[in-house]
């Protein structure tokens, strides 16, 4: 189920789908631009793009400081949806923020002006990750008006009920957590994520799996496990962090940030040409 | 678990499972006593805590403004605040269902200590999550938690302080969430925790309206009460807020000032009732301190446990509501209601309820015949903070410090 | 006025009017109630000082000791330790006789804040003597004493300590006796003091005994308290005095060794019950720490409030009379004490108050099946001597502070 | 009453007595002996000679010094005794104490072994101020035993009672205290001298006015409101304080001291003729 197009087109070419993560203006707007474009340069099928909210409790620390470096250059909503428009990608980008952000934007309360806006500026939908199905109705409904898409996320404690709440709320595509807790890159990429995604076997959304995924081979494992598509945030801010950190210029960051995107797409590649082998395709 | 449009349970999907088993939870041996839980919950408050608190008559208070004041002296519960009441509720609950590892975030420290000493009763091994600005201006309080045998975690990031040790322990939960229970400190986060934490707190309120009943054969005509995220506040008001005849009213934190600075991101106050803007943060919909993007200021109070950006979501349906009247009360006049308290009566507040004895010294005519102030913590923790920012400032009650540098004989 | 050979009343001819001014007192109002003075106190005690305070099982305790352990919370009552008893009795009493001036004297500061707090309460001007090197050591409680609005005079001459404020607060009064009461804080000095003192405290037992009747239908085998001046023992004792099966066990201050080093003048500890000699000091025969020409010894302990060389009359008495045993616990098992409790029950105790607990740990069989510990006060007075003294130590029970040190994140 | 022939001849002679006091050992063994003579060369009739006590109740600051500078100087109750034995004046010595010494002194509890020692090397008699006159037996009966005198102090808020009880136990003098408070010289004498002399008027011992005297005219004025001899103690112990602390030569403190006792005895003569001249004698 999609309401975007142009998202739904993402997931329906005939490869596992490689979708990266960066917050918006990290560290600065200008550098923040160069490198989402890297990212699309390097093979991403679909972005997420992080609005930076002053507590993202379900980030961990890489992201976090993310987040404080880009609110601290300067990053607001307004700001978020010039960026959007100044990038010059092909690729469907997500907005991944929370709720507040949403729930603040425009002249009254609630979602439906910020998502008005989103569609004016041509993202294709949005991850929020504390807000659950329960507290999901008005965000659906606006996005439904605007031809966007709500992620959801499993995470592996989702059982029974819930799955059933969201899959009824979800569109666009199923964000499987791979292991409990928040962001970040970890050397391990759960065997639960095979569990995960028989759980959610017959849902008709493409179901992209994250949390903790670092390197190829880690996208080719969540791949060959059923995954859909590739998620990757923490492994990719680290380049960002780790540029700033030794004043690197802009280019150099961005051509590392390329060539991750590029290892990770042929990873997630590779997982696919091995399921494929594996179930004897 | 919503109280009007306020409340919910904006929390990320990993936690939805332990907030849905607390809830059930919550509801078997908190509501229905299974178990005999609630049974056992009020012989520890009693025996551990030191329940039921007194109601106390303030001689010098009445007099100066003519009007009957009593104290409840949730200042003398083990721990030194109103704090205990809930943190036990939760650490027993945890071990009821079966948890074997307590986490809570503090600010002040308040929390934490009542959490560490609650989980010290009960066996249980405990971590506190404490923003490290927090934790080198409240060294005792340090010293408290891992005295109980409490690990305390320091947060880094940000300003270092309450609501960044919220959003970290929320993390560390959403890790371990199978094997631990998250104590939160107020009547905050995602339902059922603005219930439960309330109905822990409850017996103050009841206590209360028995001890008037008892003592005075009446209900009072007002109860203050100091509010930050507002546990003391429902807790000193739940009984009363179907006796339509008594005011409720919550003092918040006016800070410096009620104004506030969009580019800096800060308010330099805490007087979310007053002045917030509904919102959603920490788990839940509520009246919010934030500039017009959504993004969360930084709150501002002489007295750490009032200095929180969110409060309770009930809080703010019972203030839309016109049932509870917030007021606040700058920094300056709860400097002076703390030492009008300790030099008159012989009791050294909390600094967050100093706010409450600020407010009758401002509007002693509002209370009416007999008010009943939440005394809801003791002032130890606050000395040094009390004695540097009396300092800094020309106050109408006043006390020096002088002994210290004299070297002279005594006579 | 006196216990056996014990007791008496040495002190100058100045103040002996006075001295018999108050027996006259004591008499009328505590012993007989007149003017309802015993109801105005224990109503006082309630609502001021929160009594009852609780009788709980220690469930930690008495699983390591196999023996039931029940802790009498005397640390809960206002201003965390015992002492307000006595402090509000005898400002109360001084109310009564018409004095409008209150001197108190105070070693670690308990007795002083307990003395500020009544006379704050009571609207009494109040003055503290207090030794140079206490006032420095005991920063937060001369804070508190100040903001309850008392004068706190330093005591410059000799050691600066306990003994020397006593001395200095008897000269104030031996100058100003007609208008000024002094609010002794042990149960020592000339009759009618240790006796008035205990009776003060004897509300302790008194409850002590009705909820071990209550809850256990029967008396205790044994009552241990710590024992410096003697006033929270007595207080723990009186009413089982004559309850012969009861064992009553006097836990005195073993420091770092009970031999003496008489050149010096230093008694490394303050086990005046169990190596005293009898003397004369502080206006009352009873045993002392003395060398052999009769000067007073300086005592030690690692806590201040044990810290005297001298010892309640009364139990210098009943320990010769065999009622109640004393013994004695060295800093070390005190600290450990210390550690135990607050990690194992989540009670910070006064380091006095440890003692009694280093006892039970090395004496877990003499204590009978049943035994009432009472926790005299808490321990949020002593965190930075216990820091400090523990981290010298190599400890059975420990804790360690790092988290100060370290800068790292918490995840 | 008296029980010590030579005190009790101090007192018989036609003139008020000067009474001077001295901390034994202040600020050192061999100094102490030379001020104490200085005193009877000044004039003394009666030396009070203080034994110092770790624990002085009744004294203020001044002679509170003064035992603490005796003490650190190795002053005992042994040394005590024997600085009496070497003391080479002519006028009775009265031992003034705190009662824990003369308890512990010997092998065993109890004054008796102390008074004996005290009678063997020539003291006349006690004056204890923390000994009230209802504790006193004992050392009532230890003092009729050795032929020694137990003085004791009236204050201003002695009162009916206590001065019978008091009249029972005392011989030798009493000391008349002058003011409440505790020792230390001061510019005023109490007018309270009058009114307390009068209530002990038909008490058959000798009266001493202490505390407060200061100087010759502050003795004149004690002596002519009734007085029997005029006790100082702390001007006198002041001029040993200012020398140890200036390290004035032995000899020139002792002068300053025989020069002060013969200006206070001085002024008790005068007292006594102006008290004579107007009772019309």
């Amino acid at each position: 189920m999609a309401n975007n197009p142009a998202l739904a087109a993402a997931f329906e070419r005939d490869e596992p789908a490689f979708v990266p993560y960066l917050a918006a203006g990290d560290p600065d707007y200008d550098a923040s631009i160069e490198y989402v474009e890297a990212l699309a340069r390097g093979g991403a099928d679909v972005i997420e793009l992080g609005l930076p909210f002053s507590e993202p409790i379900a980030e961990g620390t890489t992201i976090q400081d993310a987040i404080v470096r880009a609110l601290d250059a300067g990053m607001t909503p307004d700001r978020y949806f010039e960026f959007v428009e100044d990038l010059d990608v092909d690729v469907p980008l997500v907005c991944m923020t929370y709720y507040n952000l949403l729930y603040q934007y425009g002249d009254e309360l609630g979602p439906r002006p910020f998502v008005e806006k989103a569609a004016d500026v041509g993202l294709t939908g949005f991850v929020v990750p504390d807000l659950p199905a329960e507290e999901a109705d008005p965000l659906r409904a606006a996005c439904d008006e605007f031809d966007l898409d709500l992620v959801f996320i499993v995470a592996p404690t989702t059982r029974g009920e819930r799955l059933d709440r969201m899959r009824e709320q979800v569109s666009g595509y199923v964000y499987v957590q791979a292991r409990l807790g928040t962001t970040g890159a970890r050397d391990d990429v759960s065997d639960q994520t095979e569990v995960s995604l028989s759980r959610i076997d017959d849902w008709d959304v493409p179901k992209a799996v994250g949390f903790g995924i670092k390197e190829g081979d880690h996208a080719a494992r969540i791949v060959r496990a059923g995954a859909d598509g590739a998620i990757v945030g923490s492994a990719l801010v680290d380049i960002v962090a780790a540029g700033e950190e030794n004043d690197d210029p802009v280019a150099d960051v961005a051509d590392r940030l390329e060539t991750k995107a590029h290892e990770l797409k042929q990873g997630a590649l590779r997982g696919a040409e091995q399921r494929a082998e594996a179930s004897g395709d | 678990g919503k109280f009007g449009q306020y409340g919910g349970q904006y929390v990320p999907e990993a936690l939805m499972p332990a907030i849905e088993e607390l809830t059930d939870a919550y509801e078997r041996y908190v509501l229905d006593n299974e178990d005999g839980f609630m049974d056992e919950f009020r012989e520890r408050l009693r025996d551990f805590g030191g329940r039921p608190t007194p109601l106390q008559y303030a001689d010098q208070l009445s007099e100066r403004y003519d009007t009957d004041v009593y104290l409840k002296r949730e200042d003398l519960l083990h721990g030194g605040a109103h704090k205990l009441n809930n943190a036990l509720g939760q650490v027993l609950l945890a071990k009821y269902m079966g948890k074997d590892r307590i986490i809570a975030e503090t600010g002040a420290g308040q929390h934490g200590t009542a959490t560490a000493m609650a989980a010290a009763h009960l066996d249980m091994p405990c971590e506190i999550y404490m923003g490290r600005t927090d934790i080198n201006r409240q060294r005792p309080n340090v010293f408290r938690m891992r005295l109980n045998g409490a690990e305390v975690n320091p947060v880094t990031v940000g300003r270092g302080t309450l609501k960044e040790a919220i959003s970290e322990t929320m993390r560390d939960w959403a890790t371990t969430v199978e094997t631990t229970h998250y104590v939160i400190g107020s009547i905050v986060g995602p339902d059922p925790f603005p219930r439960m934490v309330r109905d822990f707190h409850r017996v103050i309120s009841d206590e209360m309206r028995e001890q008037s009943l008892d003592r005075l054969g009446r209900l009072p005509d007002s109860v203050l009460a100091c509010a930050g995220g507002g546990s003391n506040t429902m807790g000193a008001f739940a009984e009363f807020v179907d006796d339509d005849a008594v005011d409720l009213v919550a003092v918040e934190a006016g800070g410096s000032s009620l104004t506030v600075d969009e580019d800096e991101g800060v308010a330099p106050n805490s007087a979310t009732l007053s002045t917030g803007v509904e919102g959603v943060l920490h788990g839940a919909r509520t009246k919010l301190l934030q500039d017009s993007d959504g993004q969360i200021m930084e709150s501002h109070s002489v007295s750490a446990g009032l200095d929180y950006a969110g409060v309770g979501p009930e809080l703010a349906y019972l203030v839309d509501e016109g049932r509870v009247t917030p007021v606040n009360v700058g920094d300056d006049a709860a400097l002076e209601g703390f030492h009008r308290l300790s030099q008159e009566e012989g009791i050294i507040p909390a600094l967050e309820t100093a706010h409450a004895f600020g407010y009758l010294h401002e509007n002693p005519d509002a209370v009416g015949d007999v008010t009943l102030i939440n005394v809801s913590g003791r002032g130890d923790k606050d000395l040094e903070t009390v004695i540097e920012e009396t300092e800094k400032r020309d106050l109408d009650v006043d006390v020096e410090m002088s002994v210290f540098e004299s070297s002279g004989g005594a006579m």
